[in-house]
């Protein structure tokens, strides 16, 4: 279990206020935060590499905060992915094994590195330099050097931010598998609530050097505490679910309801709608939309321009519509409508 | 055409300049003919010359990267008070004419405590070699700093924070990471240094003094011919200097960006 | 604490390193009292001294500007072939070690037909202060050259071509433009050639010679009155360039960036 | 009128092959093409900074190939704004006026600079210094003193490309007004369609270093004469329209149709409709969205899981389907169906 008690750190003109955690063994925690809401700096700190200027942390129930990095039993992959220019895949892999108190001979340093780079699928890249791989090899040769000491926490700052979208979702199936394989209490720092809420048990939201608001991705999607939660992480439709291949399409299970999607996926997966991409009305829609169901308004929400409704389905829908439609309509808080989508709209992002 | 006068007094101005510093460098190296240039390079006292230089200038060169290191290390990754001020004397050695530091060194090593303690225990710095290397150091130390420092802030320091969360003791995070990474720039100041050691006239003549065959290297048997009226002599001294300039400019020119820093 | 273990002793070289220089400049102030280090300055020789090395520096670094700029400026913008070697053939004075230089120079105005064509047309440069002027000059273009070619490279070719466009001929645009915008590169660049320039010693030495009150500059005087004996005069001119140095390394702080070219 | 004939020049690595271009007397050209196509050079060619290395340019017939910039009556405007630092915005604005032939006083210089200013709408930031100035209000101070002259031809190099979305389209308007009212001779390079679309009498397309096609906007729109024509031009539904605000919303006439945005600007405009964004139904649909049309489906396009038609109403709309949607609804070459997209998925661009 990591404990963070009531740290604070002025570092230029950054400041970090007072800041609470606590991340309970195995957990994949992410901390949530726009750019320069000081989430790095927290984490270099947890890592030992700067100290608090007040404040404890605790790894396991034993006090850190005066450790060096080396003695703190946690590993950091970074989101430049900082391979050691100097030294091949399997050098970079097996740096830190030279370190442990372990004394492992050559051979069995030899093959934990075959192990973990079997894990992640780079087995074929142990003898090239960092230089000719792509994103997405550096990343994970980053992240098996990482796991290779078997930390007793795994910080990641920003792990897929430098990849392209296509690496970015398979790396994030990597890093959910590699979590369920090991269970190795993992604090994950991301801008990407896309990101936390298909990884994380718990988030943290952090903004301006502060804790707004802990939870699991649900709660904190279904009931943020403030105006900047709410913004920060209400603008899509996000839904879990599990994805089998029919026909070409991915159909989607979520809640007992079927979703069709044009992109191909299969297992456990998140769906993304925007809300400006459904469809309403109040009888049903015969039209080359893959995607219909009956819901009933549970909330709406005026905006400037235009109008938000929550249409529960049994999924809690949100949909954007101009003013005028929804005059037009004459809708309010428990109509019944029908809501359409099509399948190209439907988003698998993990 | 006419639209080019600017274009060709500008290159005219161009070539005329290149024209003048290569005669300078070709009327050193035909003023003799180049039997007795070579008589004259492999003289005793050319020999000494080119010895007592190479050597005292390649140990000078390693005491500039030894104290470098650490230092603009320092420099570069920690913040301090006083930081602002310590630059400011780390850097005046590079503003300083030689002469003057050669001077001060003199005063240090000639009629101080510290000087004279040193001398009981045997490390003479006036009129010895041990002098020359010392000069050497004094005047080049600061653009060895300059280098090494911009070298050091040019290495992503998350290196080292890896290095150190694998394991490493931050000494070791350094030696492993940081180091091996300053490789081109340790080697481009290390040209420098050496290049300018070499070459290094004013403070040897101060600290060291000319004296022949004892502390003469290249500059000085220039200067000690010269007095004497042995141009030949003088011109094949200035021709070594010359060859290792060229050696030098090629060698940086290799290195690229780093040159920029010169 | 354990971990700083590293942090400290890196620190602890610094501040040696910070010690040592900071000594060498004040063995050289403090080793005679004020009033006399005063009295020594006002003395006729070493009023002498600071005259003779401001006005020469001083147009020493106009003459290093005036050429600089066509130059660099044909360096920075245009290409032609056999660019790369003239570009090495200028750097060249920089790696030179000055006494080198300073005999090329001797020889080109002392030995051949344009230098005597100059001499017979009134311009002597051996053993006389135009030829304290052209040491300095030999031995600093390079490094104006660098400053000024890095300046113009950094400033966007498209304001020429807007001006241009705008009815001015190509000097126009680069009277109008480029130049106003290369003031800061200019300015820089002149601090340090006027300051190199005052403290040059080995080039001058070479061609203008040694000669009390007609070729006496700061350097010179500096070693005519350590070779005499005259310690107190000698430490009053070295008083004045260290003062130069520091207002030199004030001034080039003071325009950041471009610093990093010496 | 500007004749371009049989223009080469190698620059580097890069080469201009053989460059036809004709452009008539207050013509509002541009040249299209993605980023490294040589569009820079060739107006920078026509600006005379660079000769070329055979061909010749005419200017209102007479060869000025070897003339000087200031020779060639043209004014320049780059993306980079590349206004003069050491001067105030009244000077910028001014700088051609002394090197004109007409030798005006400083009265009638000033009187000229307020003018231009007036017309740009800068009038209130004469004594303003260029780095306090918007990217916008740069641009404006840019193309102020490239139109002070008047200049025989005007060539803008991608002058909307360094603004943000809000700012371009205001200044896309500001071009089309400012040559609607002095009919200058202008060249724009561009590598927005949509830009080159909303501003040009006519286009031609550059790719390579060689012209691919010129014609009217339209042209080039409906008949690329190549795949690489037909893919830079051919992915969006783009129409020009006359729009008034009514009851909060844009309404657009677009060849006797009406069509309905959620954005709001009135008068000329050209609008954009994302293909996935329209749905498709045999039967008419009642829902939120604000419009719908009957059109007869006049061309299908198969894609690997995609199927992509022309759909005629009087307006070509391109519309994308997965292929089972196809499949599903039966459709074919002269199928009769109904479009229907939402007010905000109307997109006005100009």
């Amino acid at each position: 279990m990591i404990e963070v008690s009531d740290i604070s750190k002025t570092l230029g003109d950054f400041e970090l206020e007072r800041i609470n955690l606590s991340v309970n063994e195995g957990e994949y925690f992410c901390i949530l935060g726009p750019t320069g809401s000081g989430k790095t700096i927290l984490l270099e700190m947890i890592a030992g590499i700067y100290n608090p200027d007040i404040g404890s942390i605790l790894i396991n129930n034993f006090d850190v905060s005066s450790l060096l990095p080396k003695d703190r039993h946690i590993s950091m992959v970074y989101q430049d992915f900082m391979l050691f220019p100097n030294m091949n895949v399997r050098e970079n892999i097996g740096f830190g094994l030279k370190y442990t108190d372990l004394k492992l001979d050559k051979v069995s340093i030899n093959s934990k590195i075959e192990e973990t780079a079997e894990m992640l699928g780079i087995s074929n890249l142990l003898d090239r330099h960092p230089s000719t791989l792509s994103g997405g090899e550096k990343q994970r040769t980053a992240i098996a050097r990482a796991i290779i000491t078997e930390p007793a926490l795994l910080l990641l700052d920003e792990p897929l931010s430098a990849l392209d979208s296509g690496t970015k979702g398979r790396l994030r199936q990597e890093l959910l598998r590699i979590h369920q394989l090991k269970k190795t209490t993992t604090i994950h720092v991301t801008h990407s609530f896309e990101e936390a809420f298909t990884l994380a048990d718990r988030i943290a939201i952090m903004h301006g050097g502060k804790i707004h608001q802990v939870g699991t991705p649900d709660e904190v999607f279904r009931k943020p505490n403030s105006k900047f939660v709410a913004d920060f992480v209400g603008v899509e439709n996000l839904f879990h679910g599990t994805s089998v291949i029919f026909n070409d399409l991915s159909e989607i299970k979520v809640n007992g309801h079927t979703i069709i999607s044009s992109t191909r996926r299969e297992g456990d997966v998140v769906i993304s709608i925007r809300p400006e991409d459904i469809l309403l009305s109040k009888d049903p829609i015969d039209s080359s939309a893959r995607n219909s169901f009956t819901g009933v308004v549970s909330d709406v929400i005026r905006m400037k321009s235009t109008v938000k409704l929550v249409i529960d389905t049994g999924i809690p829908f949100r949909v954007v519509l101009t003013k005028r439609a929804y005059d037009d309509m004459g809708l309010s808080c428990g109509s019944e409508v029908y809501l359409t989508f099509k399948a190209s709209a439907t988003h698998l992002i993990c | 055409m006419q639209r080019n006068g600017f274009k060709y007094a500008n290159l005219f101005l161009m070539l005329l300049l290149t024209l003048f510093i290569f005669t300078l460098i070709l009327e050193i190296i035909t003023h003799t003919d180049p039997v007795s240039l070579i008589t004259n390079i492999i003289s005793p006292e050319i020999q000494f010359a080119i010895r007592l230089s190479l050597l005292t200038s390649v140990i000078s060169t390693f005491m500039c990267i030894l104290i470098a290191i650490p230092v603009s290390y320092s420099l570069a990754r920690y913040d301090f008070h006083g930081k602002a001020i310590i630059n400011t004397v780390l850097d005046l050695p590079m503003a300083l004419p030689p002469i003057v530091a050669g001077l001060g060194l003199l005063l240090i090593f000639g009629t101080t405590g510290v000087g004279s303690f040193l001398a009981d225990a045997g490390l003479k710095f006036v009129f010895t070699v041990p002098g020359i290397i010392m000069a050497q150091f004094a005047v080049n130390i600061s653009l060895m700093l300059r280098i090494m420092r911009s070298t050091f802030e040019g290495i992503n320091p998350r290196y080292e924070h890896v290095a150190q969360t694998l394991g490493c003791t931050p000494f070791q995070a350094f030696i492993r990471t940081t180091l091996p990474l300053s490789k081109n720039g340790m080697i481009a100041g290390s040209v420098i240094t050496w290049s300018r050691g070499i070459g290094e006239f004013g403070a040897v003549l101060m600290l060291a003094g000319a004296t022949r065959m004892k502390t003469e290297t290249l500059p000085i048997a220039l200067y000690l011919n010269m007095s004497s009226g042995e141009l030949d002599l003088a011109i094949a001294a200035a021709t070594i200097l010359i060859l290792i300039s060229g050696i030098t400019l090629y060698l940086f020119e290799r290195k690229g960006g780093v040159a920029k820093l010169y």
